[in-house]
């Protein structure tokens, strides 16, 4: 089971700010395929992987990284702190 | 080094002073603050959404790397989140040095980091509605002169 | 704009914070603070002559240069002369603009020309004598960036 | 009459900070010339140009510049401030 999380237009889109999969999902990008297939807010949360990153246990990862280990998966826009 | 993730609202000056009586041996201190701007005059606030535990471990990173960079003698960054109203103080950082060329060269650092790589989102709030403030191209070409 | 020359010891966090108050409309606020360094562990004083007159014309027109070439919302510079103790705050910077880059640039260009171009010297007294501080080389070729 | 001042240790070494000069000196390197030759102090203070730097009625300026008009000549070092 792994913890996936949204923030900012991700979370308001899929509506929820977090959730727990199953999934045997080898990467990031294999993930991210399943959510699309699962609805249409999924789909549209992640029309566009370029407007969106990716965390992988609070670090910054790319949508190719492997998820072997991972416990928490969030997925946000680029970030705008400062 | 202190990194401070925080709802509550802050005094920038008073923080730089109390930054500036921990450090001895320092020449050089510079502080950076960051306010809520209403550009279009009709902002009624900025709501700050973050990433809680990501947030502390990307903001030590950032502060670790530039301790690493340049001889620092103390690093300060407060990060409000939240609903903010115009005119606040969103954020600081302080930087101590020996000279003034290592305290800027980690302030801007530490800057362009935080914008692009702490777990932060801004949202502007006005009567119309409210509008997630988009990345800039300018933010993330700034980090390439590190 | 304001300037100050003065004998008096000041603070920078309070100064910081009246600065800040005089400002509407910024999103980005940096100070620079220089303070009085003990190298040799043995220091008594730093002695800092000027030229009245001269030195606050000189800083008024490095203040207005930095507002020509970068959009200023306001500018305060403070610079002290005559006996000051080791730890002491020497001189201050503060800039105010809309966005980082414009307040960080204005307040670098500041300081590498009060550096140089404006009429101070300072003298290191210690128990054995008193020695002028010479200029540094890396100074001047400070000025060539901008 | 024009007002000469010296600041650091071009004061010191003249051994005063302001004296008055009556002068027909075109350039300040000719006004210079003439300070050099008064006393071994002058001589001395003025030894190497390129460690000193002139202001004429409070602008920095070169040691070719023209003196007519000027009022105030003020020799000093690098300056040091900040």
């Amino acid at each position: 089971m792994i913890d996936l999380l949204y923030f900012a237009w991700v979370r308001e889109r899929i509506g929820l700010p977090r959730e727990g999969v199953e999934t045997d999902a080898a990467t990031v990008a294999d993930l991210v395929a399943e959510l699309r297939a699962r609805e249409e807010r999924y789909a549209l949360a992640f029309a566009d992987l370029s407007a969106l990153r990716v965390a992988l246990d609070q670090e910054l990862s790319e949508f190719d990284a492997p998820l072997a280990g991972v416990r928490e998966v969030a997925f946000f826009p680029p970030m705008t702190g400062g | 080094m202190r990194i401070a993730v925080q709802p509550a609202a802050f005094d920038p000056s008073a923080e730089a002073g109390l930054f500036a009586a921990g450090v001895s041996g320092a020449g050089a201190l510079v502080t950076f603050t960051g306010l809520v701007r209403d550009l279009s005059g009709r902002l009624s606030a900025m709501e700050i959404e973050h990433y809680p535990g990501m947030t502390e471990r990307a903001i030590r990173a950032i502060a670790e790397e530039a301790a690493a960079r340049w001889q620092l003698i103390d690093v300060l960054v407060i990060h409000r989140h939240g609903r903010l109203a115009p005119g606040e103080p969103i954020m600081m950082v302080a930087t101590a040095a020996a000279h003034r060329a290592e305290a800027f060269a980690a302030a801007e650092f530490l800057m362009d980091y935080l914008k692009s790589r702490a777990p932060f989102w801004k949202k502007e709030v006005t009567a119309d509605g409210a509008e997630w403030v988009a990345a800039k191209d300018e933010d993330e070409a700034a980090l390439w002169r590190w």
